[in-house]
């Protein structure tokens, strides 16, 4: 349903954050988007939205479509409407307001009745949230704060989810629960999602297809299990040292291999 | 006791014009994070192209308020459009200056237009005399009064109970977030300013009333900014009421003291309030958690 | 292309500039200034005195606004102070004008003490409130505590004899000017690389951080008062050689929103951006009037009243046209055209 | 040859508020001398030379009165009529004694400028201290009863100390009752508590020490309690706007003025003379202060005609302080400067202002106080 | 081993809510510790009280033999203890070396007028800062990002600033809140790698607060457990692992 092609985005007009990047997410899927530390993820999610002028950013070419309609265009609330709707990293509540408003303000398109609705299903994810939710959001705590923006992004009723970082933070009971949740909202609504992820052994997990983006851009894409089989993938991402079983960071070495998708 | 009562009225007459022009600063800070310097200039603008459709339509000033009320959104819009809207997602102290070259601007357009005598504000609900007990008030005075209520209960509402409300909130603390909430961040911020600009622009139509209208009349806007402070910067109910307090201080002030303490007054309460109140009476305090 | 200039050595990497060139080109501009008075006519100087009185003050705000993030509207009130001390202590003390300039830079960080310390608590638009209180209690003492300011009367100076320079000559005031400016950005400067200038910006970016790491808010925050108010008050006492009358009416709030808009204008937290802040929003309205009067008579002729409103209606729009161009002020310009040339031909 | 004078010009200069909120005056103050020199030019000028206007807009701000001064100092400039108002004035006396410039303060009656003399510095125009306190006395003599009690609220600058400085005099001379003075700060316009604290003193006279549309609130706030009241106030408050501001509220006040009130006899000439030099548009901004800056101009004119093919500044400042009077065409009585009093026009008349009927009526002979 | 803080019955209530309630625990000197707990658990308060930023409601907390829990938050830095915060909270405008200087600001001793002078002992000390600073630059693998703005670096470059940061102050005592979150396995070995070697080479004892099992089970000495503001286990990782009520609260099925 979405597509990326070809897509290359600027910051200031002179520092290149991703270039040349297609990605799609089909219909029902979920799409992972691994990529390490400044690899260009976050950017590819604010060009989606159309968020990216505030800091002076620009999608200069390429282009992005929901189900053929081009969305580079359309105003962010409209992307919105369309069904998209994203997590932005790090949390960013609105930070004087309650957790109740901030979840909301997620349902600021809907109606009345789904917006009460949509209350009820997040305070049924997240119970903690409910004792919480005439708390000023600024004083949550890190992980709480995380399940108020993925609730407020669910009062929203998206289409297709984009998540990014959902673990960052969060206990790993919690992120058994969002991934869960992700699992489940995929299954049972038919949501498709774009999952970005540093945790990639759990995002893999739960994925249908993923991306691997590194200095702006795509260095390998397929079908989850076999990104996973990957070594470059197993060494650099889900932590495994040569032999397979997961390393301990204890015994880390001081020197590093070489990517081979870089050479 | 009488004479009290009466300095008191006259605080609030006065007090009633610096809310409303508080309450339009608040506004516009609420929800854009930016302290506009050119309210009182709006304001004047909206004074004068009031006074002018009173005086060209001769209309009754129940016709006339809806009219001005019209007049002054569109005004505050289309600033907003023009001015402001291009510097979208741009530092806020960038903004600010902008609104600081848009009073200059708007300063010279209404000499050059209007040109730079006084007038009198004729209207038909002009001159009469109401006495309230041992207090003695001109009808405009206590429309000056009654406005700021209605203006102060109809904000009130709107931000406790309209989406928008909330939607002008989150749109401050964040505007990122707002827009991937699906607002219209820019509509936001246009309706901001219309409301910024009738809600001051029907204090600068009382106070032409009461006075004259003249391109000196700007000024208030600087007089009401401390008001603003006084009430809370992101308490628009606040910054109202804070006019209020600051017009009776000053009245109070000067009418038991003297001394031109009139507008010294009001500051050394502001600064002793502050002490106790970093964020104003009603204004909301800034998180500091790590 | 400036490449291959390399900084070896730590000291270097301290040093305010490497460049042989920066240094080449700060000489020569120097050189030029001080030759100024012997180009210009007076008019021309005078406009430079006044460019160079606001220049300091804006570097004074700066420090207190750009650098360290407390935002001031009390600027009149701390020029205020110090113009009315050089004046005072000159015309009824008799004290000689250098004592007398540098008492108006201590009376001014005192007095910014008194504000500080209940400021302490405050932040943003809250302190700016307070600060513009205070400086509208100052300017109100100036006019009711007669019998030592002269009250509505305002204060004559005479005698203006500044080591060895007859300050009634604008063209050695002038270069009184400009030496105290030079003083002034060259001590900003050093501030700014050293661990004062460290803690002030540091308060400014998170000042929780900024506590965990060591550095007393209520000290910086006091001290960056005091440098700034100091400063200032210097800015303030050469206003009172530039006057050599003076009164509470020249210390009005427009001149504190005015700058604030240098700095604004300029580029908050830079130095140079706090001089061209300067040199921008006092020639604005000289420029501008040069520019109606380059119009064809006819034209100014039929404008004929109408002239002052269109110069004030250009000047705003020139500031708000500037800023759309470069929000980040006009330190931005300059650093855009830098890096254009650097890079020339390899820019597009 | 001196400074502004060229083989077919000379040019005198004005450093007004052109803009800002004083324009009101300053825009006056510029036509008026316009007027003078259109007049002058027509008779063929002076001995050859035409007479240049050249003005300079200060918008109010003392900094830019001084830029304005060495602007035209710079371009050339004999001497100055138009030396900006209040602090713009103050702000540009040292360079005016410095540079020896003949210059004619008209605009805002300044004490500093002529109190001690400064050797080309002169003042037309009696201060604001015998404008009102010629007011005063008229009131305490002819109008008010006996054991009236007398108010006053003033601007809190030096305008407001002359203000207050006529009322004091009228206490110490006239054994006047007088009331606690009331002070108010520049730009304020309310005048609600002002007025209920001076009701509450229960006076009879008021001096409404406003600058412009000040006067009119303190009436209109006097109106709203009935008070019965005789006011004196300042010359502003017969410029049309300002009577026009007053006019619902039922008062006939006093005023003074050292010269003619527009509209009566004495302006009758500057009236056609006018017509003549300026536009339609440019006549609506005409008022009192042109008749200012038109008898300022007349005098320097005069004075540099006097002085004959080669005028110099230093010939001008001795003509102006011959003691020779000086024609003003009626708005004021002949006016003489000494070497020891740069002053003149301090004679004042009372006059009566009705505002409503849009009169404004001497009711005194000129007289000195 | 000695302990280098010690926790005593410490509590914090913020309005009605007990955010940490009267846990006790003893970080040995050149221990890398852990401290783990579900979200909301009260680490951070616990944090934010170690480092002065506000005092406990009741409790003591001892650092270094001294009592520290109602010092004023800037003399810490002075007293050894450098930390970093689980939002960043770097000073984005400077650049990478301005930020690490500031971590040295209470180990320098220029004042207003000698610093407006630069002049002497003021250059000196400047001298040897920065020379300071370079030696922690090259241990964290920065150099490349020594004069650009923090502002502009990704998130997990911003996080090594801030350890960088952490470092300068020269601390004995580095407490470090979620350093690792948001960074793949690739910059979390790199992280570990930095921790052992803090440890090891630098002798700085280790507080740190993960949610990343991985790490805090691999290099940790021992693990504090929270739970609702209770300290509910402590012991080495093979003890906290195999500890039930550890599992039921916090670790969950893995
Ligand atoms: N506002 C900005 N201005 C300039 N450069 C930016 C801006 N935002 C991001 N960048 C740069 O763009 C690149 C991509 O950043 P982005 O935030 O998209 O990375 P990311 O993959 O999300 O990383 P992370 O995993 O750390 O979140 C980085 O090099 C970053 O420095
Ligand atoms: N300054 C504060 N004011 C009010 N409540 C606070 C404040 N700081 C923390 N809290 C509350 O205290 C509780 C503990 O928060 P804390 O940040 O210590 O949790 P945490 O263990 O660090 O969690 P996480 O792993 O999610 O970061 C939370 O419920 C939080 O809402
Ligand atoms: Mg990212
Ligand atoms: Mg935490």
């Amino acid at each position: 349903m979405l597509t990326l092609t070809n897509v290359q985005i600027l910051y200031d007009r002179a520092i290149e954050a991703v270039r040349d990047v297609s990605l799609q997410v089909g219909a029902g899927q979920i799409v992972a988007l691994l990529g390490s530390n400044g690899a260009g993820k976050t950017t590819i999610l604010k060009a989606i939205s159309n968020v990216l002028y505030p800091e002076d950013g620009e999608v200069l070419h390429g282009e992005i479509s929901l189900e053929g309609a081009d969305l580079k265009r359309l105003p962010a609330d409209e992307i919105v409407r369309r069904g998209i709707v994203h997590v932005p990293e790090g949390r960013r509540l609105f930070p004087l307001m309650t957790v109740e408003e901030n979840l909301a303000m997620g349902g600021f398109l809907r109606d009345r009745g789904e917006l009460s609705a949509g209350l009820d299903r997040v305070y049924g994810l997240f119970p903690r949230l409910k004792e919480r939710r005439r708390y000023v959001a600024g004083y949550l705590s890190g992980g709480e704060q995380q399940m108020v923006a993925i609730g407020r992004a669910l009062v929203a009723g998206p289409k297709l989810l984009m998540l990014d970082e959902p673990s960052l933070g969060l206990a790993p009971q919690i992120i058994d629960l969002i991934m869960e949740t992700v699992v489940a909202l995929n299954r049972e609504q038919g949501m498709a999602i774009l999952l970005v992820e540093q945790n990639a052994a759990l995002a893999l997990e739960v994925a249908h297809y993923g991306y691997i983006v590194e200095n702006g851009r795509v260095v390998l894409d397929g079908p989850a299990e076999r990104i996973a089989r990957n070594e470059d993938v197993k060494e650099f991402y889900l932590g495994c040292s040569e032999g397979g079983e997961r390393k301990n960071y204890r015994e880390v070495k001081h020197y590093k291999r070489r990517k081979r998708w870089l050479s | 006791m009488e004479l009290f009562l009466n300095f008191l009225a006259s605080g609030l007459v006065i007090g009633s014009i610096y809310g409303l022009i508080a309450i339009g600063f608040a506004v516009i800070f609420k929800t854009t994070g930016v302290l506009n310097f050119a309210q009182g200039e709006v304001m004047m603008l909206v004074a004068y192209v009031s006074w002018s459709l009173a005086t060209e339509l001769d209309l009754p000033l129940v016709l006339l308020i809806p009219l001005v009320v019209v007049a002054a959104a569109a005004i505050g819009a289309l600033l907003e459009r023009i001015f402001i809207r291009p510097m979208l997602g741009e530092p806020v102290f960038a903004i600010i200056m902008v609104t600081i070259g848009l009073a200059v601007t708007l300063r010279s357009v209404i000499v050059l237009i209007w040109g730079a005598d006084a007038a009198a504000f004729d209207v038909p609900l002009k001159g009469g005399l109401i006495e309230i007990g041992p207090v003695v008030l001109f009808t405009e005075q206590l429309f000056a009064i009654v406005l700021f209520l209605v203006v102060a209960l109809a904000i009130f509402l709107f931000f406790r109970f309209t989406r928008i409300g909330t939607a002008m909130r989150a749109t401050a603390q964040d505007e990122t977030t707002a827009l991937l909430m699906g607002v219209d961040v820019k509509r936001i911020s246009m309706l901001a300013w219309a409301i910024a600009a009738v809600v001051s622009g029907l204090a600068g139509i009382a106070f032409a009333m009461m006075i004259s209208r003249a391109p000196d009349m700007w000024f208030l806007g600087l007089r009401a900014f401390p008001a603003t402070i006084l009430g809370g910067l992101d308490a628009p109910l606040g910054s109202g009421l804070g006019g209020l307090l600051i017009g009776v201080i000053g009245d109070l002030s000067e009418g038991y003291i003297g001394q031109g303490l009139k507008e010294i007054s009001g500051f050394v309460v502001i600064i002793v309030i502050l002490m106790v109140r970093p964020y104003g009476l009603f204004g909301q305090r800034e998180l500091e958690r790590v | 292309m400036r490449t291959g200039h390399y900084v070896e050595s730590y000291e270097k990497q301290l040093a305010l500039t490497t460049n042989p060139v920066t240094w080449a080109w700060t000489g020569a501009l120097l050189l030029g200034l001080a030759l100024f008075p012997l180009l210009v006519g007076n008019y021309l100087l005078s406009v430079a005195i006044t460019v160079g009185i606001a220049a300091i003050g804006a570097i004074g705000l700066n420090l207190l606004t750009g650098i360290t993030g407390l935002i001031s509207l009390g600027q009149a009130g701390f020029l205020a102070a110090g113009c009315y001390t050089t004046a005072l202590l000159v015309a009824d003390y008799g004290w000689p004008p250098e004592l007398a300039l540098l008492a108006a830079g201590f009376v001014s960080a005192l007095l910014s003490l008194v504000i500080g310390v209940p400021s302490l608590r405050l932040k943003g638009l809250y302190l700016a409130i307070t600060t513009l209180a205070f400086s509208f209690i100052i300017t109100h003492f100036l006019l009711y505590a007669e019998a030592l300011t002269h009250g509505p009367y305002g204060v004559r100076v005479e005698n203006l004899r500044f080591l060895g320079l007859d300050l009634t000559q604008l063209d050695q005031l002038f270069w009184l000017v400009l030496a105290v400016l030079v003083l002034t950005v060259l001590a900003a400067l050093n501030l700014l690389r050293t661990r004062v200038g460290r803690a002030f910006t540091a308060i400014r970016d998170h000042d929780v951080a900024a506590r965990v790491m060591g550095i007393s808010l209520t000290r910086y925050k006091l001290a960056a008062f005091m440098v700034s108010s100091f400063v200032v008050g210097i800015a303030g006492g050469l206003m009172a050689f530039q006057f050599r009358f003076i009164n509470v009416d020249l210390f009005n709030l427009l001149i504190s929103i005015e700058a604030l808009a240098m700095i604004i204008v300029g580029g908050l937290g830079s130095v140079a951006g706090s001089i061209l802040g300067a040199v921008f929003i006092v020639l604005l309205p000289e420029a501008v009037r040069a520019l109606t009067d380059l119009l064809p008579a006819a034209l100014t002729e039929m404008l004929s009243t109408y002239v002052y409103e269109v110069r004030g209606l250009l000047t705003g729009l020139a500031i708000i046209v500037m800023l759309r161009i470069e929000p980040h002020g006009l330190i931005g310009l300059w650093r855009d055209a830098k890096r254009y040339w650097t890079h020339w031909p390899l820019s597009v | 040859a001196e400074q502004g004078v060229t083989d077919g010009e000379i040019v005198i200069g004005n450093v007004l508020p052109m803009s800002s909120s004083a324009a009101l005056v300053g825009r006056a103050a510029h036509f008026g001398s316009v007027v003078a020199a259109d007049e002058a030019n027509a008779e063929g000028g002076v001995n050859g030379r035409k007479i240049v206007i050249k003005t300079e807009d200060d918008g109010y701000v003392p900094a830019r009165t001084v830029q304005g001064l060495r602007k035209l100092m710079d371009e050339g400039v004999f001497g100055l009529i138009g030396t900006g108002a209040g602090a713009g004035t103050a702000a540009i006396l040292p360079i005016l004694e410095q540079e020896k410039i003949p210059a004619i303060v008209s605009f805002s009656p300044l004490k500093a400028a002529i109190d001690p003399v400064k050797p080309t510095v002169f003042m037309i125009g009696a201060s604001y201290q015998d404008l009102v306190f010629a007011q005063l006395k008229y009131i305490h003599d002819k109008v008010a009863k006996k054991g009236a009690r007398y108010g006053i609220i003033r601007q809190d600058d030096d305008f407001g100390v002359q203000v207050e400085g006529a009322f004091q005099r009228a206490v110490k001379e006239l054994g006047i009752t007088a009331v606690e003075p009331v002070r108010y700060k520049r730009g304020q316009k309310d005048f609600g508590a002002e007025i209920l604290k001076l009701r509450a003193e229960k006076i009879d006279v008021l001096v409404a020490g406003g600058v412009t549309s000040e006067t009119p609130a303190m009436m209109k706030e006097a109106s709203k309690y009935k008070m019965d009241l005789a006011m004196a106030t300042v010359p502003t408050s017969t410029l049309p706007p300002i009577m026009g501001l007053a006019a619902p509220y039922g008062y006939v006040y006093y005023s003074g003025d050292y010269i003619s009130p527009m509209g009566s006899e004495g302006a009758a000439h500057f009236t056609e003379v006018a017509k003549a030099s300026l536009s339609e548009d440019e006549l609506k901004a005409v008022n009192r202060y042109s008749l200012t800056g038109y008898v300022a101009a007349r005098m320097m004119i005069e004075a540099i005609r006097r002085c004959g093919k080669e005028p110099t500044r230093a010939c001008a400042v001795e003509q102006l302080q011959s003691g020779k009077p000086f024609d003003t065409a009626g708005v004021t009585l002949p006016l003489t400067f000494t070497p020891e009093r740069h002053i003149s026009a301090t004679a004042v008349r009372v006059l009566k202002v009705d505002p409503k009927a849009g009169s404004v009526t001497p009711v005194t002979d000129f007289a000195e106080y | 081993m000695s302990a280098l803080l010690s926790i005593e019955r410490v509590s914090k209530r913020f309005g009605g809510l007990t955010a940490v309630s009267e846990v006790s625990f003893a970080v040995p000197e050149g221990a890398i510790y852990s401290v783990i707990g579900p979200n909301g658990a009260g680490k951070t308060t616990l944090f934010n009280m170690i480092s002065a930023l506000f005092p406990p409601s009741e409790g003591a907390i001892v650092f270094d033999g001294q009592a520290v829990h109602r010092a004023r938050t800037h003399q810490l830095a002075r007293l050894g203890i450098g930390r970093t915060f689980q939002n960043l909270a770097i000073f984005s405008h400077a650049t990478v070396v301005q930020n690490l200087l500031v971590g040295m600001h209470h180990a320098l001793k220029a004042n207003l007028l000698s610093a407006a002078l630069f002049w002497g002992p003021a250059r000196r000390e400047e001298l040897a800062a920065r020379r300071r600073v370079e030696e922690i630059i090259d241990f964290l693998e920065i150099e490349h990002l020594r004069d650009l703005p923090v502002g502009l670096l990704s998130y997990g470059l911003q996080k090594r600033v801030e350890l960088g940061r952490a470092l300068a102050v020269g601390p004995k005592l580095l407490l470090l809140d979620e350093m690792v979150s948001g960074m793949n396995a690739e910059e979390t070995e790199d992280i570990a790698r930095f921790i052992l070697d803090i440890r090891d080479e630098l002798g700085v004892t280790v507080v740190m607060v993960e949610h990343d099992m991985g790490i805090v089970m691999d290099i940790s000495d021992r693990i504090a457990v929270l739970n609702h503001g209770s300290l509910i286990a402590e012991g080495t990782p093979a003890e906290i692992a195999a500890d039930p009520a550890v599992i039921q609260a916090y670790l969950g099925r893995n």
